[in-house]
């Protein structure tokens, strides 16, 4: 009877995956609550889709005390280095939902007014579909993201392109209207 | 040569305090270990101003009465500092020791009642209540126009 | 602190785009001349405005200059954000509160963080794609917003629904009521410290929901009714649906008067809070249930009735103070008044087609296309093209659960909106904040902003 | 107009709340009133068209005549869509302020549109009237570059500080970000 058909248990298991399994099940979310979305986002808050089941019912306020942002509602050119600022004083790790159509592409208003999908601000983690996304929607991106965090690296945060360096995929242009750069 | 049974007295206090300093130590060498980057951003440092960043430094002046409410609780929080080494042996003194922590008890609350008294605790303007404001309920306070029966074509 | 528009390559400067423009980008949040300036920067008369006489009463009525103490050393006061970021302001409203300690003195709302351009964008979009765009504007009442920009289409063209379609928009706008109305005491309570009432006010607004989905497809931004009547046909067995709900919402709605009205905190954070009189309320354009909580029964639906609301038989709520327990009261009993309009409207409903049989309008059902050409060609033109509106200008008002919720439209003949204008009545009566903050505490700004009830999608748009 | 009537019958539950409707003093009609060109909305409500010098005098003589509450003001940019139908001796301009007055007593409506020119885009504010029209006005300078004499606080309401041009004039672009894939440069 080797270790091999032994299952990875408390005392065998890895540091890294015990760290893992532990930030999986108590994800906070920050509440950013923008439009239409935070209303999904709220009702999958309370007693119907209950979000307690997987230890996130509280929406932590600051960011200093909350590991993921679900940006619920269109981002607004006002908005963006707001949301930035944000993003900036959550501490690591973070993660980062965009909910809705509105937040990913910008959706139906393509104009002026609305950030074309919030990935040119802040680096995103899982998209959830949808306008406003159903709950189930929602709970599915959430356990797309523990399952990325269980798959996932621990420290590493995904690279992003130093100014000058060149890289070889597509880097998405930050239109002129967005202030993202926090000052020194 | 010191009497074991003293020392052995003092045993539980001291692993209370190892323990501490374990617990403390390993939360931070973990931390250390395994949280991702060490060196905070500015932003991190900012001051948390829902989302915006002040261009305004934070003013220095406070009002006094975020001072006296400190200062409540600092009288309370001496009084259970006094009772901790009463509670231990409180039952040798039996009778006296009772009268003995009353008569502290009172001392302190008189203090408590004299910032009370010149306004530690009530912060805000009077609330602006219309005197006819009887202890109304959710029924009393709203009126009901009903329509007019008179109009026409009103549904059955 | 260096020039924040260096371009080192911190860690904090990150995201710059490697492409061929280097664009300096500064977290630039404070917006200037919006917000508001320190005591001594702002001239007299802006202070007396900010200070209290936010409002200029009518020569009739004197201002009690009482009230007003303008003389304050500046470094006595702090401005600081309740900004868009934060639990209890309901969306992304920022105010900038002047405190003295916690008292409220000064406050500035800074709006527009939540601008979606939509009145830009429903010029670009046809009458029929229309009310997606307006759906999503008062995002806790949708059928409402799709109610009066329809009623506005429908009045350029001068079109008169069939009686099903106008029962079944009275049905759905009261239905919605009483979910926002819901979605309030929810959110109200959450801020007042009664999480529960949270949860028990989000368990009856889904089911209201469950209703909407069975019935458009859709819990929010539903797109049903529509200029020409409403999307689609109530399903069957709707009835007994409507009397679950109707039933379980009314039985409820006496619990949630059980659980907070006689707690003595929840008594006292309300009463008394954010008093504002009859004539600032008219003053500052405020309508809905704050105007209504200082004795003005100015109920649109009971003023100038729209849709079929003349032959129902409901109270208009009138509070007495108008201050915060007056609007929770108002509130609450309106969801008892809607119940009672959704009652007799389910027992009324006529019978007939549900939405108007003029081809021009309304797409042919979609199984008559594979018979008969001009159904085909009718479809293809309603769909890509839009039907032509008659040049003209139109204002149409209706009761949302804020307030008056009106829509101006100008038509110049083309099958898209000329001008597209909402009057959000969340907008108006965030006017009236900074008066009824003035002298309060900060817990006080909370309990207030939420008796306010703005909807940010519907202030921004 | 019937001078206003002071209550509306409304059933007071206690005696200190004061009378609901604001009794407003009853001022002469100013002498231009009936040479102001009229005409009926679809609604049947009234639409008045002063020009830019007798607007807040019309205005507050609606006011004193009853109409207690000002629902909404906003700005149209005519460029693309000048003929519109007005009534004769109101030459069309560019900019139109419309301004929606209700009277509760009478249970009315009105509507005042004023024309502005090109040239020179202001006109009279209104908040000394009506206090409420104080965001409205700012948002109608904001989306569409209308200024305000008078106002107080003539800034920017919805757009960020720093954002150039009016977006809802009709010579703005809708400001579309092209989205066929053929555009996005390589693949990801």
């Amino acid at each position: 009877m080797g270790l091999e058909d032994l299952q990875h248990n408390f005392l065998t298991g890895r540091i890294e995956d015990l760290v893992k399994w532990a930030r999986r099940n108590s994800v906070w979310p920050a509440t950013f609550g923008l439009a239409c979305c935070a209303i999904e986002m709220m009702s999958v808050g309370a007693a119907d889709f209950d979000i307690s089941r997987l230890g996130m019912e509280v929406f932590r306020a600051s960011p200093r005390q909350a590991d993921l942002m679900i940006v619920a509602g269109r981002v607004s050119q006002k908005m963006a280095p707001v949301l930035r600022q944000v993003y900036d004083q959550m501490m690591e790790p973070k993660w980062v939902i965009s909910m809705g159509v509105c937040a990913s592409t910008g959706g139906m208003f393509n104009n002026y007014a609305i950030v074309q999908g919030v990935d040119q601000i802040v680096p995103v983690d899982v998209y959830a579909p949808g306008c406003p996304p159903s709950p189930e929607t929602l709970l599915h991106a959430i356990l797309t993201l523990h399952e990325k965090i269980r798959t996932g690296e621990i420290t590493r945060r995904p690279h992003l392109p130093a100014p000058g360096e060149e890289t070889a995929g597509w880097v998405p242009e930050a239109p002129d209207a967005v202030r993202v750069a926090t000052p020194r | 040569m010191v009497e074991p049974r003293a020392v052995a007295q003092y045993l539980p206090i001291f692993l209370l305090f190892v323990l501490g300093v374990i617990f403390a130590a390993g939360s931070f060498l973990a931390s250390s270990l395994l949280g991702p980057n060490k060196k905070p951003t500015d932003a991190k440092t900012a001051p948390y101003e829902c989302g915006i960043v002040p261009d305004r430094e934070p003013p220095q002046r406070f009002p006094v009465r975020f001072y006296l409410v400190a200062m409540i609780f600092i009288i309370f929080d001496i009084e259970i500092v006094f009772l901790y080494p009463w509670a231990v042996v409180f039952r040798q003194l039996r009778v006296f020791g009772l009268v003995e922590v009353l008569v502290f008890a009172a001392v302190v609350f008189a203090a408590f009642c004299y910032l009370v008294s010149n306004g530690a605790l009530n912060w805000g303007p009077g609330k602006r209540l219309h005197e006819g404001m009887p202890s109304r309920t959710s029924e009393s306070t709203i009126s009901r126009i009903t329509a007019e029966p008179d109009r026409p074509g009103r549904a059955a | 602190m260096t020039d924040p528009t260096d371009k080192g390559g911190g860690p904090g400067d990150v995201f710059v785009s490697a492409g061929t423009r280097e664009v300096p980008r500064i977290a630039e949040t404070s917006e200037g001349a919006q917000e508001m300036a320190p005591r001594p920067a702002t001239d007299p008369t802006e202070l007396r405005r900010e200070v209290g006489a936010v409002l200029r009463l009518p020569e009739g009525t004197v201002l009690n200059t009482g009230d007003i103490d303008i003389e304050r050393r500046d470094d006595e006061t702090m401005i600081i954000n309740m900004g868009p970021q934060h639990p209890s302001t309901h969306g992304v409203l920022r105010l900038m509160l002047e405190l003295d300690g916690e008292t409220v003195l000064r406050t500035k709302p800074v709006i527009g963080y939540l601008h979606t351009g939509m009145e830009k964008q429903g010029e670009e979009l046809t009458y029929v794609q229309g009310s997606t765009n307006v759906t999503r504007m008062d995002y806790l009442s949708p059928l409402n917003n799709e109610l009066v920009f329809s009623m506005a289409t429908e009045a350029l063209l001068g079109l008169e629904m069939p009686p099903r379609a106008v029962w079944i928009r009275m049905l759905m706008s009261e239905l919605q009521r009483v979910s926002s109305h819901l979605m309030w005491m929810a959110t109200n309570g959450m801020d007042l410290g009664s999480t529960s009432m949270m949860i028990y006010g989000f368990r009856e607004r889904e089911m209201v929901l469950a209703f909407f989905e069975k019935t458009t497809g859709l819990r929010m931004n539903n797109n049903y009714i529509r200029p020409g009547g409403v999307a689609a046909d109530l399903p069957d067995g709707w009835q007994d649906d409507v009397e679950i709900i109707c039933e379980t919402v009314l039985a409820r709605s006496f619990e949630y008067d059980e659980l907070l009205t006689g707690q003595p905190i929840f008594r006292d954070r309300t009463e008394g809070v954010g008093n504002i009189t009859a004539e600032e309320a008219l003053a500052l354009s405020v309508t809905g249930p704050i105007l209504r909580s200082t004795g003005v029964p100015w109920d649109l639906r009971r003023a100038m009735p729209y849709l079929a609301y003349d032959q129902l038989d409901f109270d208009v709520i009138v509070g007495t103070y108008g201050d915060n327990f007056d609007r929770y009261s108002i509130r609450l009993n309106e969801i008892r008044e809607s119940i009672r309009i959704i009652r007799q409207v389910a027992e009324h409903m006529p019978p007939g087609d549900y939405r108007i049989q003029d081809a021009k309008v309304t797409p042919p059902p979609r199984a008559r296309i594979d018979e008969s050409m001009e159904a085909l060609i009718h479809h293809f033109k309603v769909f890509t093209e839009g039907f032509k509106v008659p040049e003209g200008e139109v204002y149409v008002a209706i009761e949302s659960p804020r307030g008056e919720l009106g829509c101006y439209l100008v038509s110049d003949g083309s099958s898209k909106p000329y001008r597209l204008h909402i009057r959000g009545p969340s907008f108006v009566n965030l006017q009236a904040v900074p008066l009824l903050l003035r002298g309060g505490l900060v817990a006080d700004a909370v309990a207030i902003i939420s008796s306010v009830d703005p909807v940010m999608g519907e202030v921004d748009r | 107009m019937s001078p206003a009537d002071a209550a509306v019958g409304a059933a007071a539950p206690s005696a200190d709340v004061q009378d609901p409707v604001v009794p407003v003093p009853v001022a002469p009609p100013p002498a231009f009133l009936p040479a102001v060109p009229r005409s009926a909305g679809s609604g049947g409500e009234e639409i008045a068209f002063p020009d830019r010098a007798h607007y807040v005098e019309l205005v507050r003589a609606y006011r004193n005549a009853g109409f207690e509450l000002c629902a909404d003001l906003c700005a149209v940019d005519y460029l693309s869509h000048p003929g519109r139908s007005l009534p004769d001796g109101v030459e069309p301009e560019r900019f139109e302020v419309v301004v929606n007055l209700v009277s509760l007593s009478e249970k009315r409506r009105v509507r005042v549109r004023v024309q502005v020119p090109e040239a020179e885009p202001a006109v009279p504010s209104l908040i000394e009237v009506y206090p409420g029209v104080d965001a409205m006005e700012r948002e109608a300078f904001d989306l569409l570059g209308v200024r305000f004499e008078g106002h107080p606080d003539l800034t920017r309401i919805l757009m960020p500080e720093d954002w150039e041009g009016h977006p809802l004039r009709k010579d703005y672009g809708v400001g579309r970000v092209p989205v066929q894939f053929k555009e996005a440069p390589g693949p990801r």
